[in-house]
């Protein structure tokens, strides 16, 4: 199978879509880039380059360039999906949902519910996320959680370009909206990819290290470095490592299943620890999975505080495979 | 007044049915059979039936909390809209949206939006989709005075302009977002003139002439349908009614409210012209007052008798179903 | 002592501290209500009547009524707040969170951080939450959550007067940007609260009953029916009730010593369920109070659904005594 | 032109010493030693320079993620902006802001924002602070001409007029918001005419002719000082670089960014008239440029030395300590 990087798996899902269905159309602030100006219309394809060469392919009337203007462009494309286009959206960076997250979560996400079922909202949001390029508070947020919280969003967290491009054509063909998390410091990280179409349904986890001592649940980026854990003490301890892929669906049998073998379980997100992907996971096990737990459940995340510009801070910030392996040598000792 | 006979009558029918609606909802709310919060229209009946004479089910619009008036005219069913208002099965959103988020998709109805300069943005998707598939449709955004001034409602009509679509921004100056003046809250004290600063033609009309109305709506959607672009129209009415039912007022002269139904009543003016320019008898009038009344009798007894969702629909329709 | 609601203790907290310092400013929609109008100044007072009378007292110009834009509304109040005011901003329903949330989470919140510790925000957003009026999804949520997850904010969500007027005149007092948040259904609950002004420390539970058996944290309106349901269980099962009465700062060593007390741990949030506080409480709980657990931890919230208009179903959707029990009972029976 | 000499020589200083740090961040950037982005204000000089030397330290500014220009213009440190943009101790924040949120609050400088839009209603607030303590300071938005069309903006506008405040929006229309024009993204193609609808006095003026900007915020800045409300104008002119440091600007004609150096540079035709004039002389220009140049030497190497911040930075200043 051809090996591909992760921004060429989205790219190459987004292709296929729009051959496939004339209603897919993509929409965002120099999704193509360029319009008004002196020189090509394919400037940008996103600011790092993942919706580069569709406008070419598919025209200006589905690679829609927009002013600054979030609001507008989720409201758009949420009034778009309920009138009959499947539009995938760019929200360029996570952070900027607070200059348009009404249309998201209050409009988007609840019109099936509150219209009683009579509307469908074929939407898909894509956005990036991640610390570790020094682009500081604003620009380094990890904001699945806020988004998961949230019912009616589904929330898509891939970790590698063979799951990127799965999921993200499911996202398409889904018929509710879904948020779609890039996060920037893997799009580069390549896997063998198909060059087919392909869909990967939302809610099942990915189980890629199997173990019985630990079971690690890792989100997005995180995922390698828990593998790396994972291998780095193979002889010492075995780790499983669970990637739930989505976390809405959260694909909660696998996790408990996994814990239950286990018994200890360890939860890595890049997020803020208040209410986190982490904290819901630890909550779901101290429920349901109490009874298999032989340790206190263990969080690794980022600390209560914005993204730091230094690099020297914001490596201090991030999770790494040292925190995660500390954390599951505690629960191990414990 | 190029209207023919059939259409006079619709527009009185549909403008007398909001009328009578909001009247009814106004005792029922009063009578504590109707849960929440109900935002009437009554006095506004000339800017959603002007508008929405000019639409097909297949043209979209977004309404605002006050969106029974344009839930009416785009055709929504009474009955459904009074079950829904009260909390019934058979309501048009089985109950779960109420009236600040009633619905009609069928009917090209985006909803109410409880969410003031919700509705606008969402305009420029319905626009969008009918641009990209070639349709020839339209969209249209209801927008207060209060709600001229959001964020949400600026980035839509710039969005529009820059993307050519075929959306028309209403707004409807009832002269208060609450109990805030108009000409406090717009601080150039010209909505129209504001809109036309990004760019789309824009008019103001008196909203208790329905004629007005009808006419400024028909040229924004001759130029949406024919591919040039959006408008705006500001309509100048007064509502009869407080903010909600049950608004005390303070905000409004003593009987600023009751003054309006005299000097500012849409139904009145309409039905004046009309009978004096012998376009049609009073005799009709009457018997479109009478059906009407006979038909919210009728939707008020229906919702009465419905029985409440059943405990099932509480995790129904969060997500599709597969 | 004097019996007063919430409403009256939040109201005689804003005049107080308006009296006290001139800097305090009240900004808003309708925080007085009436400009530009025909009649009276004093219209509203905030749509539940919470600000009534403020005008009066101190004018136009510290009772500032705004048009329908929240995100100047608040990007004004963090603006004023770091320039040299202490601004009492109200978001009138915590659901518009989504069209001003930028200007609070990434503005305010962060500009102390960002800017090395050289900014103070004293700065306090109040906002109603909750549901049970009918007034369906966009005017009903509870998303205390959201603001907890955002390092930088501090967030109150008092269950009683007594708190309200105490934590209150905390808030403007502290130099941290602020969420107040206010349950629409509480307003009119009364409780004994002293005339003059006093404070109450953030991040200091409330142990609203005492017991052995089983530990309840329950927030805002939540507090009541944990109360109830320890009342009336009180026979049978000793609950211990603890209201943190601040999301953030979390007083995190009432809540593990009550555990480590009862061994059994319920907790009981109106929220949706996802990335919630009840999570977030029970996460802690899984891992710095595993060693006390005697069972599973129970989480009351609402379903992961927005919140539907019909009364038949919204009481069906929140927590209620009756849920509550439930939960105590299944933690009892394990 | 009626500036004193001092003030002509503060005025190139200012611009020269944008400029001469720009460039020498570009290659500091290039050579991978200043970690993040950077968004290089070369070209823009005039309109930092001409509006800020009507402010003091108790005014303030609200910036954009192209911030360094305006930190200058408003007396910040160029070794500690250096420093800050190194990611060093003594950094303007500790090296925990970095360019995109490079501030300092004793000079009245609210911060770069990586937020587009999100400085305006800030200065409402700065401004708000101003009226209520009746101090006669003002507040000034920088914002680009892609920001002028964010919602936030607009509210900011239509708040400052409401209120009255002694707010400016200085609108800089550097033609592209990355990589898409501003003709595009503004659908009334004139974001002064759309400013003057939201009740906003307006003017347009070139950013490349410094004393037409100086001009031009005297007369905003007094309006406002003197208690006649907010003011907006639109300064066009050109960016040097590309948008941010790397960028390959493919949007734009090859040489454009070239061309724009010859063209449209302001420092060029600020020293031209002013030589030309006869008042002040080729050397003195010389001689600033070597000052500036030493200095932002001196800043480099106080950067390069300075040690990152310590680890116990990562958890101070999220709260004030008590
Ligand atoms: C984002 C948001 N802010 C505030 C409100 C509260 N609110 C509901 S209706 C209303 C006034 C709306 O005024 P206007 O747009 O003039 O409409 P009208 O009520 O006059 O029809 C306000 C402030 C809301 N629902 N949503
Ligand atoms: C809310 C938000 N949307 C998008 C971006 C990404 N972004 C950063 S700068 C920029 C262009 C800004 O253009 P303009 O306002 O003209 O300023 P200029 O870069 O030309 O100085 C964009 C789109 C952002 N930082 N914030
Ligand atoms: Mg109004
Ligand atoms: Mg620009």
């Amino acid at each position: 199978m051809p090996s591909k990087s992760i921004r060429q798996a989205i790219n190459e899902a987004l292709r296929q879509e729009m051959t496939r269905d004339p209603r897919v159309v993509v929409i965002g602030e120099d999704v193509a880039g360029g319009q008004g100006g002196t020189g090509s219309l394919d400037a940008y394809g996103g600011v790092l380059g993942v919706t580069k060469g569709l406008i070419g392919e598919f025209g200006a009337s589905r690679v829609i360039d927009t002013p600054i203007t979030e609001s507008a462009i989720m409201g758009a494309a949420a009034g778009a999906a309920v009138t009959g286009l499947r539009p995938v959206a760019e929200l360029m960076f996570c952070d900027f949902l607070g200059v348009c997250f009404d249309q998201i979560y209050n409009q988007a996400a609840k019109f099936r519910y509150m219209f009683g079922g009579k509307a469908t909202t074929p939407l898909v949001i894509r956005t990036m996320i991640g610390g570790g390029r020094s682009a500081a508070a604003q620009h380094s947020q990890v904001l699945y959680q806020m988004f998961t919280m949230v019912p009616g969003l589904k929330c898509v967290v891939p970790s590698n370009a063979y799951d990127a491009k799965g999921l993200m054509i499911q996202a398409i063909r889904d018929d509710d909206p879904v948020v779609f998390f890039e996060h920037k410091l893997i799009y580069d990280h390549k896997s063998e990819v198909p060059d087919e179409a392909y869909t990967i349904p939302f809610g099942e986890a990915n189980l890629t290290r199997e173990g019985d001592d630990v079971t690690i649940v890792a989100l997005s980026r995180m995922v390698h470095f828990a593998n790396e854990v994972a291998d780095r003490l193979a002889k010492e301890i075995s780790c499983e490592v669970v990637d739930p892929r989505t976390t809405s669906p959260l694909d909660a049998d696998t996790i408990l299943e996994s814990v239950e073998k286990t018994g200890r379980l360890v939860v890595v997100d890049e997020a803020n620890p208040r209410c986190s992907m982490a904290a819901d996971i630890a909550a779901l096990v101290a429920d349901r999975g109490f009874d298999f737990l032989k340790a206190p459940i263990k969080q690794v995340t980022a600390p209560h505080t914005p993204v730091p510009f230094a690099p020297a801070l914001e490596k201090l910030y991030l999770p790494n495979p040292d925190k995660i392996e500390t954390a599951v040598r505690a629960v191990m000792a414990d | 007044m190029q209207l023919s006979r059939d259409e006079l009558i619709r527009a009185y029918r549909d403008m007398r049915t909001i009328r009578a609606f909001e009247d009814r909802v106004q005792e029922e709310f009063s009578a504590g059979n109707i849960p929440g919060f109900v935002h009437l229209y009554a006095g506004e009946e000339a800017s959603a039936v002007g508008v929405c004479m000019h639409l097909s089910d297949r043209d979209h619009i977004a309404s605002t909390h006050r969106g029974h008036g344009h839930c009416i005219a785009k055709g929504c069913d009474v009955e459904a809209m009074m079950k829904e208002l009260f909390a019934r099965q058979g309501g048009l959103c089985g109950g779960k949206g109420g009236s600040m988020h009633i619905a009609d998709l069928d009917r090209g109805m985006l909803g109410a939006n409880g969410i003031v300069g919700g509705g606008p943005p969402l305009v420029c998707g319905a626009a969008l989709t009918a641009k990209t598939l070639g349709t020839k449709d339209v969209a249209v955004a209801f927008t207060g005075d209060g709600a001229s001034n959001q964020g949400t409602t600026f980035e839509a009509m710039n969005l529009a302009v820059v993307l050519q679509l075929p959306a028309i921004f209403v707004f409807e100056n009832n002269r208060y977002g609450e109990g805030t003046g108009h000409d406090y809250a717009v601080g150039s004290k010209d909505i129209a003139g504001r809109a036309r600063g990004f760019g789309l033609p824009s008019v103001k009309v008196d909203g208790t002439d329905f004629f007005a109305v009808h006419e400024a709506a028909r040229e924004a959607v001759d130029r949406a349908r024919g591919g040039g672009g959006p408008s705006a129209i500001e309509v100048q009415m007064q509502r009869f009614y407080g903010h909600h039912s049950g608004d005390a007022q303070l905000y409004r002269a003593k009987d600023e409210g009751k003054r309006a139904r005299v000097d500012a009543d849409p139904l009145a003016s309409f039905r004046r012209r009309v009978t004096e320019s012998g376009l049609l008898p009073d005799a009709t009038f009457e018997q479109i007052d009478a059906e009407v009344a006979a038909r919210i009798d009728g939707a008020v007894a229906g919702a009465k008798a419905a029985p409440p969702p059943p405990a099932e629909a509480l995790m129904q329709d969060v997500y599709i179903s597969y």
